[in-house]
């Protein structure tokens, strides 16, 4: 099978215009993946499984990933005019100075689709799609009008993650019910306080536990149906 | 012929039936209260704690390292640690547990704290006859329902229990070997702390 | 009123039955206990195990696993039941006629065992409706399926027809249906029934 | 004193008609879209008949459905015009929970996602994380996971058969027959693992404890026997005309259309595809054994009962081989620990051929005691994608059928 440079540069001699970015894999598996932009992705995924010599025509797994706001601290060197007395005479010096500065790295998710050939037996490709942020700009590019069998996986990555795949069929929650509010599988999901006699908590969920009896004998008597 | 399948099944299930009353192989059913199936040797349900000698509490080999606690996937196992000290098989003076508690509505009998514990003291019990109509009193078990004796150990997982107790031995030895080699040595030097080598 | 073990043992050689009504009652109701055919999830196989040839549950007179909750008397919540789930669970509950007994049978249907710690999980289905034997073990074995039956048929035995000792479906005062829980925004609507779940504090 | 409610007079149309409406226009829509983005469906049957049409959601409790998996079931008449899988009511969150726990702690876990074939989720699972961390097993390790995998296999082909059967309406007999063989397994399994169905028993880099010799024999005289009971299991199904009345020309499958949807497993093989992850991956070291790909013809439910049934005679083979020549040995990597396990940061996708399909372990690791995105692959679900296309045009009584013969499990559909 081809390598990824090699498919990237397929890629980009038969779609002209696309973008598409290696991400590399460190670990031992090896399996680096493609980073598509939006507007050309479904062009580049009908490519791919037409192309002949790629041929791949098997979907396997679709899924998302939620990647957090990171914050960055990084040390810069800055120059800074400075002004000093020398010698009795006031002068105007040039100094470089460590400064750490912080920033805020935006999350995004992510959405991976692991693809295969079955008339070729080969793969995997490994493509990725990231949206925006993680709050309003969440659409990607839905690949289902090409392998259906991203139909029920991409709706079960916008209910679980939040993703809108742009021109999905029939996109509405499949495991949680209708009129869920949440994300649950975004790492910043917070759980219902559904407290649970819990006689051997310890650790996270003694903390859970501790802080449901609190909350439940600050609401008093009324609503503290479990601390009786 | 049609009908000729559904005759050749039928033939089936009649071989079956009829030898159901002179072969044992066709006859599967296990009267179950009266009669039961052997427990495979391997066979586990929920955690107990093992004890050696005759006192649950003295023998009780746990030495509340909580690595069980820590491993159990579902969360399960409750130790609160002793202030106290008190020896363990091999005579190095060792915390005890003061509740041990197993919440087994949680438990989901995957052995992992058996695994993890570096003191052969959590072993798998086979018993499975716990129903019981009390949700909130029955089914969590303190220290002293799940201490169970050596010999208990024995009877239920003979094979893995006897290399238990060998691999015990061998350590206890070794322990011993190893604390006659240092009595001189600590006589030889008086001013060492005693006992610091423990 | 109790008949005397041993005078009724003597009569018993001499060819004469005696019974009580509520003997009677109990013997009938313990010995045609029929469950209702429902599984939920891993549970369920060790339950359609213990109905097989080899466990034969038939033997306890659970001859028939109803499909319908109408024709059933037994629910054995086998498996995990979800937030999704729940409310169906309770509403099958309630559309099965008196008496009606539960078997939460698995440490998912008991507390929600190992799955406890999930968004979608229910921790026990009696936060919404009352179980008369639970069944520990992730699954438990049909043996131990058989054991809570008989533990159950002899609960049904103990229960008499007046006074205090009277099971629920006896008590004009106490509830046969439950509140079917709604799927809310975040969870369910309410998060248990009061008074089915009574739970003791645990400080630690 | 009346609670009911009134109906308003001034509603002309009916229930009836008002859905039909409201359907065929939904229909017309679908069918629309489908022209324009090029989708291979089979055409969409508009309501024709003056009855109207009638919905009805199929479970979550229903007898047939094989746990809680509903169905919302537009029928014309009998006739299947629009079916639209429901899932989650057995989402119990594997994913979540395993991306807050250790790597070892969620071995358990993965027993009771496809509940019936406990030791290849094990296997699959235990393959991500040897990807992952780039851990050899050792060779006998390999033999008894073979071994172990194609028990599971023929216990899960026998039980599910048994079950299609059971939907079809044979109530217990071949369920009894399936189950009689499968309890023989589980009592090997138990003997071996501990559990009868929730074995828990590959770790990263081997096995948990070694096979015995006495193990071994007594899994060689089941493996021995089991070409019989496969005969017997043929002789009262495969040429009973009211099983091929009910299984033939049903739920037809087109291989285009299942290789674009990601069919996988029995059902995939019964429509032509060869394809089998066992002789493609070459995983574990399926590839010292020879064995034979059975595959269908028509694609509908009788040929994946005849797969089904012919994987389990091939798995015979494969465990007769592998039952021979399994060598002493070492069980696990010596350098793999079992408590704080961390691999490097990257990520894997395993995947092996379970019993159902292509059950694939997603995992991204950052470095850390716990992955960061743990991620399976279901067939079940995934296998569920076609069971509208299958379904339509069919009566009602055919889609109990044909869900029966994609075999799924729910703890694995919705996790």
């Amino acid at each position: 099978m081809k390598t990824v440079e090699e498919i990237k540069a397929a890629i980009e001699a038969a779609v002209p215009g696309a973008k598409v970015e290696i991400v590399p894999n460190p670990g031992p598996s090896g399996e680096h993946s493609l980073l598509l932009g939006h507007e050309q992705a479904v062009e580049v995924a009908r490519f791919l499984r037409d192309d002949p010599e790629l041929a791949l025509d098997y979907l396997s797994n679709v899924t998302g990933v939620d990647w957090l706001d990171k914050e960055v601290t990084e040390k810069v060197k800055v120059k800074r005019q400075v002004t000093k007395t020398v010698d009795g005479v006031e002068q105007t010096v040039e100094e470089t100075v460590d400064e750490t500065r912080k920033h805020v790295e935006p999350g995004y998710l992510e959405a991976v689709y692991h693809l295969f050939s079955m008339a070729r037996k080969h793969g995997p490709v490994v493509l990725r799609l990231r949206t925006g942020n993680r709050t309003d700009q969440v659409e990607v590019p839905s690949l289902t009008m090409l392998w259906r069998a991203a139909e029920f996986q991409e709706r079960e990555v916008f209910d679980l993650y939040g993703i809108v795949f742009k021109g999905h069929p029939d996109l509405r929650r499949i495991l949680m019910w209708e009129g869920f509010k949440d994300h649950p599988m975004r790492k910043d999901y917070v759980e219902p306080d559904d407290y649970e006699y819990e006689p051997t908590a310890h650790d996270q969920v003694l903390k859970r536990a501790q802080a449901h009896q609190a909350q439940a004998a600050a609401m008093g008597q009324e609503g503290a149906g479990a601390g009786q | 012929m049609l009908g000729e399948g559904i005759l050749k099944g039928l033939a089936q299930t009649a071989k079956n039936f009829a030898g159901s009353y002179v072969s044992e192989e066709r006859l599967t059913t296990v009267q179950y209260p009266e009669e039961r199936l052997p427990v495979a040797e391997a066979s586990r349900v929920f955690p107990f704690l093992v004890f050696d000698g005759s006192e649950w509490l003295g023998g009780m080999r746990c030495v509340a390292c909580q690595i069980c606690e820590k491993e159990c996937p579902p969360k399960c196992i409750y130790i609160e640690k002793s202030k106290d000290k008190k020896p363990d098989y091999v005579g190095k003076q060792q915390f005890y547990p003061v509740r041990f508690d197993i919440d087994i509505s949680v438990c989901m009998s995957c052995q992992i704290c058996v695994e993890v514990c570096p003191f052969e003291a959590i072993k798998m019990d086979t018993a499975f006859e716990l129903a019981t109509d009390d949700r909130f009193g029955g089914l969590l078990l303190d220290r002293q329902q799940l201490a169970k004796s050596n010999e208990y150990y024995h009877s239920i997982h003979p094979t893995e229990a006897s290399e238990v107790d060998a691999r015990l031995d061998e350590e206890k030895v070794k322990a011993e070997a190893k604390a006659k080699a240092a009595a001189p040595a600590a006589a030889a030097k008086p001013p060492a702390p005693a006992g610091g080598k423990d | 009123m109790a008949i005397d073990q041993e005078l009724k043992i003597e009569m018993g050689k001499q060819g004469v039955f005696v019974t009580t009504i509520q003997e009677l009652y109990n013997w009938g109701r313990r010995s045609s206990v029929w469950p209702m055919q429902f599984g939920l999830a891993c549970c369920a196989i060790e339950m359609i195990a213990t109905t097989m040839a080899r466990y034969d549950l038939a033997r306890f007179g659970a001859e028939v696993f109803r499909p319908s909750p109408r024709q059933a008397d037994l629910m054995i919540v086998a498996g995990t039941v979800t937030k999704k789930m729940a409310p169906q669970v309770v509403r099958l509950y309630n559309q099965m006629a008196e008496p009606k007994y539960v078997i939460a049978m698995g440490a998912c249907a008991i507390s929600g065992g190992p799955f406890k710690q999930g968004y979608n999980v229910l921790k026990g289905i009696d936060r919404y409706m009352p179980v008369d034997v639970h069944i520990p073990g992730c699954p438990p074995r049909p043996e131990a399926l058989i054991q809570a039956f008989m533990t159950l048929q002899k609960k049904i035995d103990s229960h008499h027809l007046t006074g205090e000792g009277r099971p629920r479906y006896l008590d004009p005062d106490a509830p046969g249906e439950f509140k079917v829980p709604e799927p809310g925004e975040h969870d369910l609507e309410p998060a248990s029934n009061q008074g089915v779940w009574p739970v003791p504090v645990v400080i630690r | 004193m009346s609670t009911f409610e009134t109906i308003p007079e001034s509603t002309s149309q009916t229930s009836a008609e008002h859905l039909a409406e409201r359907l065929s226009k939904s229909i017309t829509a679908a069918a629309e879209a489908d022209r324009r983005e090029g989708w291979n469906r089979p055409p969409v049957f508009l309501p024709e008949s003056e009855n109207g049409v009638l919905e009805v959601a199929m479970g979550p409790h229903h007898p047939s459905t094989h746990g809680v998996f509903r169905m919302d079931v537009s029928v014309d008449g009998e006739r299947v015009i629009r079916l639209k899988p429901v899932f989650g009511y057995l989402h119990r969150n594997h994913e979540k929970i395993a991306e807050g726990t250790a790597y070892l702690a969620s071995m358990p876990y993965t027993d009771r996602l496809d509940y019936f074939c406990s030791l290849t989720n094990n296997w699959a699972y235990a393959l991500a994380v040897e990807k992952l961390a780039g851990i050899q097993v050792p060779e006998r390790a390999e033999y008894i996971r073979v071994i172990l995998a194609e028990l599971t296999r023929i216990q899960n082909h026998a039980a599910a058969v048994g079950f299609l059967l059971q939907d079809m309406g044979a109530s217990g007999t071949p369920l009894m027959y399936a189950f009689r063989e499968r309890e023989k397994i589980l009592d090997l399994f138990e003997q071996l693992t501990g559990s009868r169905m929730m074995c828990n028993y590959m770790r990263f880099g081997g096995c948990r404890v070694d096979v015995t010799d006495a193990w071994l024999d007594r899994a060689r005289r089941l493996v021995a026997g089991m070409p019989q009971f496969v005969d017997e299991f043929e002789a009262l199904l495969t040429t009973n005309e009211i099983l091929m009345v009910r299984c033939q020309g049903i739920g037809a499958l087109k291989p285009d259309l299942a290789v674009n949807a990601g069919v996988t497993g029995p059902m995939l093989r019964a429509t032509g595809v060869n394809y089998d992850l066992r002789k493609v991956d070459h995983y574990g070291i399926y590839d010292r054994f020879k064995f034979r790909i059975p595959l269908g013809d028509h694609g509908d439910v009788y040929d994946r009962y005849m797969v089904r049934i012919l994987e389990i005679r091939e798995a015979v083979h494969i465990l007769e081989q592998a039952l021979k020549e399994i060598p002493a040995g070492p069980i696990m990597d010596p350098k793999t620990k079992l408590r704080g396990f961390r691999p490097k940061p990257g990520e894997a996708y395993g995947r092996i051929e379970a019993p159902k399909g292509e059950l694939g372990f997603y995992l991204i690791s950052d470095g850390g005691s716990n992955p960061y995105r743990y991620r399976v692959r279901p067939p079940s679900m995934i296998n569920l994608t076609v069971l509208e296309d299958m379904c339509l045009g069919h009566n009602v009584a055919d889609v109990v059928v044909i869900l029966g013969s994609v075999d799924i499990v729910l703890g694995e559909v919705d996790r």
